[in-house]
């Protein structure tokens, strides 16, 4: 078996503040294997986002974060590496998306600008011209057609698809061997974030990607993912195929969330009784395709 | 580039409305002045007959909107009046001690820019580290002090005890320099004398330091704060996740869009400093407007007053157009309001 | 603290003299001095100290002051001859303005012409002048309406300008004469003095240099070129006289000031003697309209706690003690040991015969807002009244707003303190303006003085044809002013300048070159520089 | 409000702010006991002792006639004081009426209102004052005037921009269908939204009107001796300086640790009431 490109074991972080001392995942593992469309599904608060930047490597420099357990990228260990180490796999070997494209990207410079400051991560030394004619190319690939008027704009001038897809574009321009998709066109339209998301599985298995998709909506997750965790107050709850696991559903919490599924549009925590013991309901786990 | 034309435009207009109020306030003001400015103009030995002569010349019998009518046809023809204190036309005294104050207040104005923005920076940088803690207490106790203390520190320690920088005036008596502009800083250089340019250059440190402490406190506490607020965006995680260098997101991704909000307040500021410069200038005797501006004050020289007020506001109002001309340069939503075609 | 940060201050003071040494010697000829703004330049506007220091280097009077003596020697003029109301001067023949023009008769008559019709600056010295004719072009007669024993005296402020290229530059104005030349004076020199113009800022500093062809010649060691800076701090002038950057500090330095320059080593400069220091009473307003108040309030001013404010050093002082309503030296002084001094009793009593209780009135004390000593004095007499049981308020006046307010009698000030002198050196000049009934309610004469005896003798004064006749009328004034009190005579003045070691000013130093006259000391033409 | 004072004490720069204003208002309030020489803030002269470097009993020394430093500075942050809490108690309301009423009705009396607050704006603030000082007699009141009517403006700007963006808000639309009247709406509904950063503002003013009054005076444009003042203090100073250098530098750093503590203060009540600048 091949290695993992990203594999987290008894992930834990606590925030110190001045209440005290508050601990927010409270040991979560999850592997997405190369290639691999992996969902973590959970509502807002649960500790998904969180764990994508661990991934990143972001919350390792707030001073407030107390981080515990091991995130393995391609087999090494990302605590093991120093701060240049792990700035190192930003932008080029891992890669994010973010719930909203036209507030991601700087108001004040064009899109060539930033596009420029994303390919310089992998060739330090790219020109200008290069990097717009690079840039225009992986545009094509996510099918915007007048690439020059896209680089040429800012992007409160583009629309919320075109902006996604640049986003898209970016994340990919790399040849990332992760993406970390959180919660990617929420703040779209629902026929335009079918689209985006549309283009970007095609664009993942075209450059064989593996994909961390962090989301609440089941409905995308299920069109998306190969496999999902289901994550709930910094634990992961359920977790095995996308097929299984929706067919199947086991823990409460899944169950609930499936409950909400036609609201497709998402935005909503499943309206459930919180107090239920049953959410107290240990970790289960779908032996399906194969996997102990 | 048409949405700034139009912007100028309005920004032009509103102007000067703002500035025909300020002239009849500062008219009117002037006119209520306790005293006959005639009498002041004459001194102490003047008879009843010269006096009644020139408060005829001056207009000072008629009603006070006939007098503002002479004074608003006076300016149309660019004649601000005659001194009553130097005997001069008042454009004259104006065109001899405005440059040495803006030279003043323009060096202030890079200071508090060239200081001022990248301790902000620094500190938004590092916000909640030692060196943020350290540049947030400096530049409050920057805003904390007059410009005239600040002036009295400086010139105490560093032309006093460390007599590092001249006490006083613009250059040394020994350079001969013509005035073309009256910016002695270009004028040497206009002559080619780089020694007289050093030496103009070292004049101005101390003088302009203290003047722009405060701004440049001012501009570090702003910077800092909207790039807080900015270190909060989107747009910031993105390059962090992106891995951008922690250098390039401060100085580019964080610091541009906050400028933007920064500008506003930092232009009025600088146009403050047309204000405070009065206080500097009368410790390191630096001959500007300043001194000029209380001396006419004190004297009740209705002309020369309602003179300097009017062109220090002008001059206020340029300097405020040119920052919102700025911010819309900055700012591409306002450049591009529309799309591209 | 304090003992180390002196001794860093000294040290550093040193280390400055040592760095800027070089600077000094390469700085050779120029001779820098400072006074107040604004320098006037044009003779029929110059009134003050400042504008004195210009005129006597720019232009030249008929006649001169004699030195360390009194009474005046030639200058422009050879010789003259008057007889009380006609007095005709030989003018010399060799004398030539900066533009190159000659100077004769014709000048005089128009320079004098000018300034009785500008009105303006000390015009009103010449208000008994009823004409100048040229008789030829180097003789030139005045007609007086009345004897004037100072005439000659005043002369001294009639800088004799070019006709030629006053009226070849004429600014705009109504009349035949338009402005006379107004425009043009105020910002350049016409005149035939042994320094000529180079640039004049009134607000900031006036450039004059040598006139090489100056009629007398000027010596060798004389400053090549002088700049006069106007407005510079107290603090700017100390720092720049300790590190060899200036050369004569105005004597409006406090006295603290100089006394720390002195201790640096600068040399002292004084210039004596025909002025002094008085708080003016405005006789019309209660409770000064009684002389038992005034007469309190006399008694009450401590002149000795004055006198020691203003000492510079133990043998230098910016004062001498009072003995009266005239300056020691003039025709009709006290006696130099017959100081006045305070009586506290005395003035209680005279306090007690006043018509006005102390409870009823607050009394107005108002300073100059230009000279700083003067707020020191009105604290002191706010102190020395509170003893008395009177009330006081301290008021800053900035003097041109002093000057606007004593025009009515109502509007001054219960008590003004001015520093008064003899434009001309005369006492005529000193006394006439301050006391005369015709004169009230100018600046000089806030105590709006009515009395018959007092006119009677000023009058006395400026017509006796001698000497004697004139010593007999001032002692009589004298007494008179002293006995109806309208002035407190604070303390004879005494100029006194800080100088770097590298001038040298005989006639600021040396009491037998000494002019007798406030501003002539600094005929640059006369002092020596060191290269 | 009582949790905004336990934010305040917990952080040391606020602390140190709360620190420094107390002793400001404390040597104000209590000067009478505190002088050593509480005399001296009145008309008395003392040429025996005048010009002393700050020794004892004159630990910040003495000034020209012999007066003690401590003792008028002590007297002169009481004059700050009251110039300042009188400013801000007649700016305040001025300023806030008009921006409240521009930019609640809008239309041309929004446009009259603020182009007058531009001209007001548009003269540097000291020239202004100074104008206004320069008519009128350097007495206490007339400097108050005179700071005033240069701080009002600065309401006005302030809580016209919140108000036009709270008049869009429901409880205001609410407010509106019911029939409330327009001064119910502007003072009672409005109002009460404007009200944290009229604070925050207010506490940093209140420093900041000390410092403009102080340079006031140095210009000689304040307050009359007597009566201690500290603008005047260092312009009188300045003229004795190197060698009399505590004449300046004590009432200089009075001035400097007055308005550094209003300013702590009032940038830690910006951070707490999370008003807008």
């Amino acid at each position: 078996m091949s290695t993992p490109t990203l594999d987290i074991r008894n992930l834990t972080l606590g925030f110190k503040g001045y209440t005290g001392f508050t601990e927010v995942l409270h040991g979560i593992s999850l592997s997405v294997e190369p290639g691999e469309r992996v969902a973590l599904v959970g509502e807002s608060g649960s500790g998904k986002s969180v764990t994508a930047r661990i991934v990143l490597g972001l919350l390792q420099e707030l001073r407030t974060a107390r981080i515990g357990g091991s995130v393995l990228f391609e087999g090494r260990e990302l605590d093991g590496l120093n701060k240049r180490e792990r700035h190192a796999l930003r932008g080029k070997a891992m890669s994010m998306i973010f719930q909203d494209p036209t507030s991601s990207l700087n108001p004040v410079f064009r899109i060539s600008d930033q596009f420029h400051d994303v390919l310089r991560r992998a060739d330090p030394r790219i020109t200008r011209d290069a990097a717009l004619e690079r840039a225009a190319a992986i545009l094509a690939e996510v099918s915007v057609r007048d690439a020059e008027r896209v680089l040429n704009a800012f992007p409160f001038q583009l629309s919320g698809g075109l902006n996604q897809r640049v986003m898209i574009a970016m994340a990919l321009a790399n040849e990332p061997a992760l993406l970390i998709a959180d919660e990617p066109g929420t703040a779209l339209d629902v026929t335009v974030q079918a689209q985006t998301l549309q283009l970007m599985r095609k664009l993942v298995e075209e450059h064989h990607t593996a994909v961390l998709f962090i989301s609440h909506n089941l409905g995308v997750v299920r069109e998306f993912a190969d496999r999902v965790y289901v994550i709930y107050k910094g634990r992961i709850v359920e977790q095995g195929p996308t097929r299984a696991v929706f067919e199947g559903p086991r823990h409460p919490y899944t169950r609930a969330l499936m409950a909400a599924v036609p609201r497709l549009t998402g935005g909503g925590i499943p309206d459930i009784d919180e107090d239920s013991p049953d959410f107290g309901a240990p970790l289960e786990t779908h032996d399906a395709e194969g996997r102990a | 580039m048409i949405p700034l034309a139009r912007l100028l435009a309005k920004r032009l207009a509103t102007s000067l409305i703002v500035l025909i109020g300020v002239s009849m306030l500062i008219f009117a003001i002037a006119r209520i002045i306790p005293g006959d400015p005639a009498r002041i103009a004459l001194g102490p030995n003047a008879t009843a007959e010269q006096i009644a002569d020139l408060r005829a010349a001056l207009h000072l019998n008629d009603h006070i909107v006939v007098q503002y009518g002479h004074f608003v046809a006076d300016v149309a023809r660019g004649d601000l009046g005659v001194s009553l204190y130097t005997n001069r036309p008042v454009t004259a005294d104006i065109a001899l001690y405005l440059p040495a104050t803006l030279e003043l207040v323009l060096v202030a104005g890079l200071m508090m820019v060239g200081i001022g923005l990248p301790l902000g920076i620094w500190s938004a940088r590092w916000r909640g580290r030692a060196a943020d803690n350290m540049i947030r207490l400096v530049s409050l106790l920057g805003v904390s002090a007059p410009s005239f203390v600040w002036a009295v520190i400086l010139m105490l320690l560093f032309a006093f005890y460390l007599p590092l920088f001249p006490i006083a005036g613009r250059i040394s008596d020994s350079y001969a320099i013509s005035s073309v502009t009256g910016f002695l800083l270009i004028d040497t250089l206009l002559q080619g004398d780089v020694r007289a340019f050093g030496n103009a250059a070292w004049h101005i440190v101390l003088p302009a330091f203290a003047l722009a402490l405060s701004g440049i406190g001012q501009a570090a506490r702003l910077t800092r704060a909207n790039m807080v607020e900015t270190y909060d965006k989107p747009y910031i995680e993105m390059a962090q996740s992106y891995g951008f260098p922690a250098r390039r997101i401060a100085n580019h991704y964080a610091f541009r869009p906050s400028l933007i909000p920064s500008l506003t307040i930092i232009g009025l500021d600088f146009a403050a400093m047309l204000g405070n410069a009065f206080l500097v200038e009368a410790i390191f005797a630096w001959p500007g407007l300043s001194r000029y501006g209380v001396a006419v004050i004190l004297r009740k020289d209705l002309n020369a007053i309602v003179g300097t007020v009017l062109i220090i506001s002008a001059t206020f109002l340029l300097v405020n157009i040119i920052v919102d001309l700025l911010i819309a340069l900055l700012n591409p939503r306002i450049r591009y309001s529309q799309r591209p075609a | 603290m304090t003992k180390s940060l002196k001794l860093l201050s000294i040290a550093a003071m040193a280390s400055t003299m040592l760095a800027t040494a070089p600077l000094s010697a390469q700085a050779g000829g120029v001779l820098r001095l400072d006074e107040v703004a604004v320098g006037e330049l044009d003779p029929a506007i110059a009134s003050d100290y400042a504008d004195s220091i210009l005129m006597f280097n720019v232009y030249d009077t008929l006649v001169l002051p004699a030195q360390g003596a009194p009474g005046h020697v030639p200058h422009l003029a050879e010789s003259w001859e008057g007889d009380g109301t006609s007095y005709t001067f030989k003018l010399r023949d060799d004398v030539k303005f900066v533009s190159g023009n000659a100077m004769t008769a014709e000048d005089v008559v128009f320079s004098l012409d000018r300034m009785k019709a500008m009105g303006k600056g000390l015009s009103y010295l010449f208000a008994n002048v009823e004409k100048a004719e040229a008789v030829d072009a180097s003789t030139v007669t005045f007609t007086l309406t009345k004897p004037y024993a100072p005439f000659v005296a005043s002369l001294l402020r009639l800088p004799i300008v070019d006709k030629q290229t006053v009226m070849a530059n004429l600014g705009e104005g109504e009349g035949e004469m338009k402005d006379w030349g107004a425009a043009y004076l105020t910002s350049t020199s016409a005149g035939t003095g042994a320094y000529r113009i180079v640039s004049h800022n009134p607000q900031e500093e006036t450039v004059m240099e040598k006139n090489p062809d100056y009629f007398l010649g000027v010596p060798a060691p004389a400053p090549d070129t002088a700049r006069l800076r106007y407005g510079l701090e107290a603090a700017t002038v100390r720092t720049l006289i300790a590190q060899g950057e200036h050369d004569i500090a105005s004597q409006w330095l406090p006295p603290e000031v100089i006394k720390a320059l002195a201790a640096n080593g600068a040399q002292v400069l004084t210039e004596s003697g025909t002025g002094a220091f008085y708080v003016k009473m405005n006789t019309t307003k209660p409770p000064l309209d009684d002389v038992n108040c005034r007469m309190a309030f006399a008694k009450a001013f401590d002149y000795g706690a004055a006198i020691k404010m203003i000492a510079v050093t133990d043998t230098v002082s910016q004062g001498a003690a009072s003995t009266g309503a005239v300056p020691v030296g003039m025709f009709g002084a006290n006696p130099a040991d017959q100081v006045l001094t305070r009586d506290l009793e005395a003035a209680k009593q005279h306090l007690a015969e006043c018509k006005y209780k102390p409870e009823d009135f607050t009394l107005e004390i108002s300073w100059i807002a230009e000279v700083p000593v003067e707020e020191r004095f009105a604290l002191l007499m706010q102190a020395n009244y509170a003893e008395l049981g009177v009330k006081s308020e301290i008021k800053k006046l900035p003097w041109a707003l002093f000057a606007e307010q004593v025009s009515k009698p109502e509007n001054t000030p219960h008590l003004s303190q001015l520093f008064v002198n003899a434009v001309t050196g005369d006492p005529d000049t000193l006394l006439y303006g301050m006391y005369h009934s015709s004169a009230a309610g100018t600046w000089q004469s806030p105590e709006y003085l009515n009395d018959a005896e007092v006119d009677k003798q000023l009058e006395a004064g400026r017509t006796a044809a001698t000497p004697e006749g004139r010593e007999g009328a001032y002692a009589a004034l004298n007494a008179r002013l002293m006995e109806i009190a309208p002035t407190i005579y604070g303390y004879d003045r005494q100029s006194v300048f800080a100088a770097s070691a590298r001038v040298k000013v005989p006639a600021l130093s040396d009491p037998s070159k000494a002019f007798g006259l406030d501003g002539m000391g600094f005929t640059f033409r006369l002092m020596e520089v060191a290269d | 409000m009582k949790r905004t004072l336990a934010i305040l004490l917990a952080n040391p720069l606020s602390l140190l702010g709360v620190v420094l204003v107390s002793v400001v208002i404390l040597s104000a309030v209590f000067a009478d006991f505190i002088a050593p020489f509480p005399e001296h803030s009145g008309a008395v002269v003392d040429f025996a002792n005048f010009n002393k470097p700050p020794e004892w009993p004159y630990i910040f020394g003495t000034d020209l006639v012999g007066r003690d430093m401590f003792s008028r500075i002590l007297y002169a942050y009481r004059i700050s004081l009251i110039l300042g809490i009188v400013v801000l108690a007649i700016a305040v309301p001025i300023g806030v009426t008009i921006g409240l009423v521009a930019g609640y009705l809008g239309g041309w009396t929004e446009y009259l209102l603020m182009r007058l607050t531009d001209v007001f704006l548009s003269v540097p603030p000291l020239v202004l004052a100074m104008s206004i000082m320069g008519v009128l007699q350097p007495t206490l009141a007339n400097g108050m005037l005179a700071v005033t009517a240069m701080w009002w403006p600065w309401y006005t700007r302030l809580v016209y921009n919140i108000t036009r963006g709270e008049k869009e808000e429901g409880y205001v639309l609410a407010a509106e269908v019911i029939g409330a009247s327009k001064a119910h709406i502007i003072f009672r509904e409005i109002l009460p939204n404007c009200v944290p950063a009229i604070i925050t503002k207010m506490t940093l003013d209140m420093g900041f009107v000390i410092l403009i009054a102080s340079s006031l005076s140095f210009l000689g444009l304040g307050v009359q001796p007597p009566t201690p003042d500290l603008g005047s203090m260092v312009a009188d100073g300045a003229k004795y300086l190197p060698d009399s250098w505590w004449l300046t530098i004590f009432p200089g750093l009075a001035i400097l640790i007055a308005v550094f503590g209003f300013n702590l203060i009032g940038d830690a009540l910006r951070d707490i009431l999370g008003a807008e600048q």
